[in-house]
């Protein structure tokens, strides 16, 4: 039984003014437990501070209740106290007599009979409460950045700033990502490589930077501060660091016929190819599936050619373990597939193309070196049809399209048209819309000038059909607004295909124990209050793996995320919040149920052996809590069926005294 | 927009199943319409008329008639509202009215055609009588 | 004809976020409920066990309402989604039992809405008031 | 001996209810039959076995002994004792009315458990020969003659009449009031059908089921037997069996703090839960292998080794029936060498 | 009657025992009378060949055995499987109940298990025996000279009257055919007992849940509770108890029972079988199960390993508490 003082607050007026304080201190004093009650004008101030230290001396209380404001207000100041004079500052609860009883009712009678009753059940809540301490655990102070596009790239040079070593993992042979593949960038059209290669060259030069191209993440375990993190290098069959990018060997290399993915296959590479020429890493990367050495043992020119001798067709996937404080999500997007749209007849005709291809279509280093020439016979389009919300806004069937609005489609096909009516007067384009979001800096004014400058044709109404006939394509649409069908004859059609998360995204959230949302984009802590960081503690979340961004957005919420795993990664210890799960093992079956609620991944299993209740042993799964990555929600506590998960500070068992104290 | 056939809506947005108030005014379906040309009010004006209980002028409409029933506006609309469905159902309102027989035992004679299958005909007539 | 006296006890659970904020809203903004009311602070509204609900009905409480954040905006993201669940299914559980549905409540209650959790209050506190004692799940024992 | 017309029941019925509170088997609407309270419209049912056994009569299943306040350093104790009420239970089977002899060695013997001891003052046995044992009955094999039921008074029932023999002074005193409505007849429809019983007994397919191997003094014969493990190799472990029995008497005393006040009571305890006999140290019997066995040990040898010799098993069958797993004493005592 | 003889399984049984593929067998063993059959652990051949049964009255679900008998016993173990069965077994693999490697799963057909109280109800009592024939069950009892013949489809079990499905969700290997899923009247009593009034609702559940003597067989039988501990045994859970001293009590046990197993139940009937007094307990695990399946789409607990059971999941636009009712009213 706990030795509990009472101490009721009047708050000036405010709680004295309709409870009786006396007769409330006076009616807790019977009270099981309680060996001291008093009441005081202003509990918060610091002579009321000093009449809870002295009783706590004086009648060696282990517990406190203080009768007063809300405890949002100043539960806190509370603990404080008792901490001060010795006791846990755990012991201390507090019955809101202010907001929620006197300034909610009118008579001294009620307020005080309410005041009474929300006394004893603080009182029985601490009759029952235990000392608390908080953990702590050390932070590794290194971060994992997943991903390597403009998302990656910043927040990987934002926290490489503030000091810290940051790690890049990217599945491709480099990093840049998909603005690497853009041509102009809205609303200011400045070019995407200008900008972006010379952040590409600070991270392949920032000596906290390290970069695993052609790399990617094998296994996560661990929690916030301390994860354990396995990268699975790619063998790239050319030794990085003693290639030069000088790029003899793609030269000659003979396999020459392999799609280009970087121009998405509308023009070829080598079997040993750079992607690009600012990639970074600049070195060599040789396509198993395509090298005649590799699959057949016959070739070995590449290896001639190299004076650097960098090739090594003996290479081996390389495993790479490494600790980490913090692990920031870039995953980024991708168009989704055009196979479901054939009313386009994307499939049936090389001159229906996608956004992102349009792209490669007009980029100076394009298949078409910037010359806007259409892929089927490279003659230049006179007639060129843009859709949009093409798979977006799509609620009709979710293996078709999407239900959200891409959000970037809007403003890049403004930018698309807007360019080619700039280089090519004479050329009639056409955007077909739903409705024209741009909201923005700059933004609207842009689009508008796509359409009052540049003489972009913008038709509310979709295309319905689009039929390749001879070298026309025959589009099909509405123009609802003059309430017609259109019929035109166009040479390219462009659609704005709805954007996705990246298809590494799923398995990585399960490694990460990070929740996501139906359509595989990650779920932010908080949609308001917290939208760079995963609910689950220490991983943070950079770019269009959250929903659809542009590249303004994009680069702000790396640099929020960065900052957040800075804040992070300065700390030397982690201290938690003691009120969390906890698990009794007797009587834990280990059935899951409690780790398939938890939103933070924070509950684990592990075989322990066990006396079972009849003597014998048992190897039994039960649950293990990490307190470093609990936020004490207590979902687990009821989803657990025998009770075995329980919460601290908010124990079953106390939760049952307020509610028998409240009934009585 | 306000009128009396709220009752005679909803009935046609029940016996549809469609929800119309899902269409985002894109005009897929009336790009893909292959009657396009034929009808006066054209598939998304279907929907919002029906949404907006506009009902006498499209039920006084031989566009009613235009639709080939080929569904292409059902496969195509993004929202998934099925125009079409709507169609046939002002059709069955405008059928189950007294004496609003779209075809009657006498038209029949003078739809014989050599390149109309018969039976075509026949389920005209019986689809679109009482 | 005697007035009725009748006073329900109504036991609610707020989540510390939302809804025990939004309490202390009502207080701040002195918008009144009845005093029959009495709250309980747990973090989150799925915290709230069954077996508590019960508890309170068998202790001699007349109605129970949990409140929480709303949809989306749970503190924990998720908490209050399973709450929806688990009361949905137990709410019907007990009518199922021909237990009085006005005797439970789960509403959500976000801690700018102190006008809602008064009006909140005071709807339910009437409803019960109407059906008057908790008769059907109580434990008469604790009525000695 | 006595008898009155079946024309004339429900007037037994009402003219015993006047004084007493009279319970008689009826449907517990589903399909089984429970003591039900007599009032007008609460039809007699031919039934041979209640699901629960009169034992809830004496020793119910819950039980409040006081209720008592703290106050600071105050206890304030109130008498809350129910068991004054006359009653009577009217068709106890032969088997059931046994099981009062087994139940009151234990609690009337010294210490006296007061509560028992008043209810049996207050209540009065009405049986009922059993014309028709079901296959599952094994009464004989204790000895018991189900067409010679003990009891206050004991009755058979025939087509037309029931007939009615006073054994004890309660008995006796309960037939007098019955005087009008009832008649003096000689004892011959009573024995034939006591024949016919017989008959039936000798049919029975446990009848060849005997105690020779179990009694006081066989403890270490039994108690390290290999069988217990495969007999409650599938036990549940649930309280079927023993909340059935007739017999069964352990009890826990537990608390319940309403909130003003705690109210002592006491419930029927299983030995087949796992928290049987917990006590401040731990659980004397961890396992259900023990757990089963003290239920079997105790009705076959533990008892009747404080009994002289009595078993505390009347064979009523409830146990064969209702096990989840169809694991009971006679496949216990068949296993352990109990058939002839 | 079913189809697949004795013989097939205890020869099936009998030849991985010999082979040493399993050391043990969890089978139906023979009882004192022809319907009184208890689950029993065979560990050699003769006892197989001279206790083994199979037969109308093999309705237990031996699927809960596993968590302490794959403990218990070194090596593997053969368990036979009825389609209703296996929907348990995959649940408790959910739910890691027991290692999948320890047990050699063979799945038997059933037509349909016999009820002994359906079959007194139309024989009598004193049964002293049974014959299975393919009239029928033909019954002996002590008081009749004829036998009476009782069709399967009047003694069949409630449970299986509205069999839920005769596949197979899990098995190593399987006797005969496992058969479909099936469309089943089984939500009509629930039905009939939402219709009620709440006051006859009330009435009748207090009529039922009064007789329950608390004997715990229908969670001790109970496929879905495995706990370590059960709450109701536990005083510190709040809610340990071992008599219904007061109808809340009564309420609270089986409200509480029912919820914990709630989206984990499969719905085999157990709890219904073994209740020493009837209660229909299967009608509160269908009202939970019925629930489920209208405001959160279909789901059968165990069809599959690892699916995510409802009340551990949720969709952002999930009914809310409130509309509960009124979907239902204005139906």
């Amino acid at each position: 039984m706990q030795r509990i003082g009472v101490f009721v607050c009047w708050c000036g007026s405010n709680i004295a003014g309709t409870v009786d304080v006396h007769t409330v201190a006076e009616a807790l004093k019977s009270e099981p437990g309680v060996v001291f009650s008093t009441d005081y004008q202003y509990m918060c101030s610091q002579a009321g501070q000093d009449i809870i230290k002295n009783a706590i001396k004086e009648h060696n209380l282990t517990g406190i209740v203080v009768c007063s404001c809300s405890p949002r207000m100043h539960e806190a100041t509370f603990r404080k106290t008792a901490a001060a004079a010795g006791i846990n500052p755990y012991m201390v609860e507090i019955a809101n007599i202010r907001e929620q009883c006197s300034w909610v009712h009118k008579d001294m009678q009620t307020g005080t009979e309410k005041a009474i009753i929300l006394g004893k059940a603080a009182v029985a809540k601490v009759n029952l409460n235990t000392p608390l301490t908080p953990g702590e655990s050390p932070v590794t102070k290194r971060a994992l950045v997943i991903g390597g596009g403009i998302a990656g790239i910043q927040t990987a040079l934002d926290i490489a700033d503030a000091g810290f070593p940051v790690d890049i993992v990217e599945t491709k042979p480099t990093i840049g990502g998909k603005m690497a593949q853009l041509d102009k960038t809205f609303p200011t059209l400045d070019c995407a490589a200008c900008i972006l290669t010379p952040k590409m060259v600070d991270v392949a030069q920032n000596e906290n930077i390290r970069i695993f191209s052609y790399s990617e993440v094998q296994e996560i375990k661990g929690f916030v501060g301390n994860f354990d993190v396995t990268i699975k290098k790619r063998a790239r069959f050319v030794k990085e660091e003693i290639c030069t990018g000088c790029g003899a060997c793609v030269e000659k290399c003979p396999m020459k016929k392999i799609p280009n993915e970087f121009n998405l296959g509308m023009d070829n590479r080598h079997a040993i190819y750079i992607p690009f020429a600012q990639a970074v890493p600049k070195v060599a990367t040789i396509d198993p599936n395509a090298c005649n050495m590799l699959k057949k043992g016959k070739c070995g020119i590449c290896s001639k050619v190299c004076s650097a001798g960098a090739i090594d067709y003996t290479q081996k996937d390389e495993f790479i373990s490494e600790k980490y404080g913090a692990i920031v999500v870039a995953t980024g997007f991708n168009p989704i597939s055009m196979e479901k749209f054939d009313e386009y007849a994307y499939s049936q005709s090389k001159d229906v193309i996608t956004s992102l291809e349009f792209e490669r279509l007009t980029n100076a280093a394009g298949p078409t070196a910037g010359k806007l020439l259409r892929p089927s016979d490279l003659k230049h389009p006179h007639t060129i049809v843009f859709v949009q919300c093409v798979g977006s806004r799509c609620a009709a069937c979710a293996e078709k399209g999407k239900e959200y609005c891409s959000k970037i489609c809007c403003m890049y096909t403004a930018k698309h048209a807007m360019l080619v009516r700039d280089k090519y007067p004479d050329t009639e384009v056409y955007v077909f819309y739903i409705d024209v979001r741009t909201p923005g800096k700059n933004f609207d004014e842009f689009y508008r000038r796509a359409v009052e400058e540049y003489g972009v044709k913008y038709v509310k109404g979709m295309v319905g059909k689009v039929t390749p006939e001879g070298d026309k394509l025959k589009v099909q649409a509405s123009d609802l607004i003059a309430n017609k069908q259109l019929h035109i004859d166009a040479d390219l059609v462009v659609l704005a295909a709805a954007i996705e998360p990246d298809k590494s995204a799923r398995p990585l959230a399960t490694m990460l124990t990070a929740s996501m949302d139906t359509n595989d984009f990650f779920t932010e802590a908080h949609p308001k209050l917290r939208p760079v960081e995963s609910p689950t503690a220490g991983v943070f979340l950079s770019g269009a793996c959250q929903g659809p961004k542009d590249i303004p957005e994009t680069v702000s919420q790396a640099s929020a995320a960065a900052s957040k795993v800075i804040g992070l990664l300065v700390k030397d210890k982690l201290t938690g919040n003691p009120c969390v799960a906890s698990p009794n093992e007797l009587m834990c079956n280990g059935c899951s149920t409690c780790e398939r609620v938890c939103p933070y991944g924070a509950i684990t299993y592990e075989d322990k052996e066990f006396m079972m209740p009849d003597r014998s042993k048992a190897i039994r799964r039960v649950a293990q809590v990490n307190p470093a990555v609990c936020q004490g929600c207590g979902a687990c506590t009821v989803a657990c069926m025998s009770g075995a998960m329980d919460l601290r500070g908010f124990m079953g068992s106390q939760i049952i005294a307020e509610v028998d104290a409240i009934c009585k | 927009m306000h009128n009396d056939n709220t009752r005679l809506t909803q009935e046609i947005i029940r016996a549809s199943g469609v929800n119309p108030s899902k269409c985002m005014k894109c005009g897929k379906c009336s790009a893909t319409c292959p009657a396009y040309d034929e009808m006066e009010y054209h598939p998304h004006q279907f929907v919002y008329m029906v949404e907006s209980g506009d009902l006498e002028p499209l039920m006084n409409s031989k566009s009613l008639y235009k639709c080939l029933s080929c569904f292409a506006c059902i496969d195509r609309c993004p929202r998934g509202v099925e125009p079409a469905k709507l169609v046939e159902a002002v059709r069955f309102a405008v059928i189950r009215q007294q004496g609003a027989d779209h075809m009657t035992p006498d038209d029949v004679p003078a739809k014989l055609n050599e390149d109309i299958p018969q039976q075509a005909i026949v389920s005209a007539f019986r689809k679109y009588r009482k | 004809m005697q007035v009725n006296e009748y006073k329900p006890l109504i036991v609610a659970f707020c989540c510390n976020w939302c809804s025990y904020a939004g309490a202390d809203l009502a207080g701040n903004n002195r918008l009144a409920y009845p005093a029959d009311v009495k709250i309980i602070r747990v973090p989150c509204s799925c915290r709230v066990n069954p077996m508590f609900i019960l508890r309170a009905f068998q202790r001699g409480a007349d109605g129970v309402i949990i409140c929480g954040c709303h949809p989306g905006d749970c503190h924990y993201t998720s908490g209050n989604y399973y709450t929806r669940r688990r009361m949905a299914l137990l709410f019907s559980m007990l009518d199922y039992l021909g237990i009085e549905r006005e005797r439970t409540r789960l509403e959500w209650v976000s801690a700018a809405e102190g006008a809602k959790f008064a009006a909140t209050m005071n709807d339910f506190v009437e409803k019960v008031t109407a059906l008057g004692e908790n008769k059907r799940l109580e434990d008469l024992r604790c009525k000695r | 001996m006595r008898k009155f017309s079946l024309s004339v029941l429900s007037e037994v019925f009402a003219e015993i209810a006047k004084n007493a509170t009279l319970y008689i088997p009826a449907t517990d609407n589903a399909g089984g039959a429970k003591f039900t309270k007599w009032a007008e419209g609460v039809e007699y049912l031919e039934t041979l076995n209640t699901v629960k056994s009169p034992k809830d009569f004496f020793f119910p299943h819950t039980e409040d002994l006081m209720e008592f306040k703290v106050t600071g350093k105050n206890i304030e104790l109130f008498d809350i004792r129910e068991e004054s009420e006359d009653f009577v239970v009217f068709g106890v089977r032969a088997c059931d009315v046994k099981s009062f002899d087994i139940l009151d060695r234990v609690f009337l013997v010294d210490p006296v458990d007061t509560y028992y001891a008043s209810r049996r003052e207050h209540g009065v046995i009405i049986s009922l020969a059993c014309t028709r044992p079901a296959e599952t009955c094994f009464c004989g094999t204790f000895d018991i003659d189900p067409a010679t039921p003990a009891g206050d008074i004991s009755a058979w029932k025939t087509e037309d009449s029931i007939y009615l023999e006073a054994n004890t002074a309660k008995g006796e005193a309960l037939l007098a009031k019955l005087d009008v409505l009832t008649e003096e007849c000689d004892t011959e429809a009573v024995e034939t059908q006591q024949e016919k019983i017989r008959k039936i007994m000798d049919k029975l397919p446990l009848k060849d089921l005997t105690t020779d191997s179990f009694g006081g003094g066989k403890t270490l014969d039994l108690f390290n037997s290999e069988k217990w493990a495969e007999l409650s190799e599938s036990c549940l472990g649930c309280g079927t069996c023993t909340f059935v029995c007739p017999t069964c008497q352990c009890y826990d005393i537990k608390d319940f703090n309403t909130g003003n006040g705690v109210i002592r009571y006491r419930c029927w305890d299983s030995c087949m839960f796992s928290e049987f006999t917990k006590m401040a140290h731990g659980n004397s019997r961890l396992s259900q292998l023990e757990r089963f066995r003290q239920r079997f040990m105790h009705k076959l040898v533990y008892y009747p080794e404080n009994n002289e010799g009595i078993f505390s098993c009347v064979g009523c069958g409830r146990c064969l029936s209702k096990c989840p797993i169809s694991m009971n004493i006679v496949k216990v005592m068949k296993a352990l060498g109990g058939e002839k | 009657m079913q189809k697949i003889t004795r013989d097939v399984l205890v020869n099936k049984a009998v030849s991985l025992l010999e082979a040493g593929e399993v050391k043990a067998v969890l089978g139906w063993g023979k009882g004192e009378f022809s319907y009184d059959v208890t689950p029993t652990v065979f560990e050699s051949a003769d006892e197989l060949r001279e206790n083994f049964v199979w037969n109308d009255f093999c309705g237990a679900n031996f699927s809960k055995y596993l968590v302490s008998k794959t403990r218990k016993i070194q090596g593997k173990i053969l368990v036979f499987l009825k389609p209703c069965d296996t929907y348990s077994f995959n649940q408790l693999l959910t739910e890691h109940r027991f290692d999948r490697e320890k047990v050699y799963a063979v799945g038997v057909p059933c037509e349909g298990m016999a009820d002994i109280a359906k079959v007194k109800a139309l024989a009598g009592d004193g049964i002293s025996a049974i014959d299975f024939t393919d009239a029928g069950l033909v019954v002996t009892t002590l008081y009749d000279d004829e036998p009476k013949t009782i069709t399967y489809a009047d003694a069949l079990a409630e449970r299986c009257v509205n069999c839920k499905s005769k596949k197979h969700v899990a098995y190593d290997e399987l006797l005969g055919e496992s058969g479909e899923v099936l469309e089943s009247a089984r939500f009509d009593e629930v039905e009939k007992i939402e219709a009620m009034t709440a006051d006859e609702r009330f009435a009748f559940w207090q009529g039922e849940l009064s007789r329950c003597i608390r004997c715990n067989a229908c969670r001790d039988v109970c496929p879905a509770c495995t706990c370590e501990k059960c709450v109701f045994d536990n005083p510190n859970s709040g809610a340990e108890n071992k008599a219904p001293a007061t109808s809340f009590e009564e309420q609270m046990f089986h409200i509480i029972r029912a919820f914990h197993v709630a989206g984990r139940c499969t719905d085999c009937g157990e709890c219904s079988r073994v209740c020493p007094q009837n209660i229909p307990l299967h009608l509160l695990n269908r009202k939970f199960i019925r629930d489920i399946d209208n405001f959160y789409g279909e789901y059968q607990a165990g069809a599959e390993v690892g699916s995510r059971a409802p009340l551990v999941d949720y969709n952002l636009d999930d009914l809310e508490a409130s509309d509960v009712f009124d979907r239902r009213d204005t139906e």
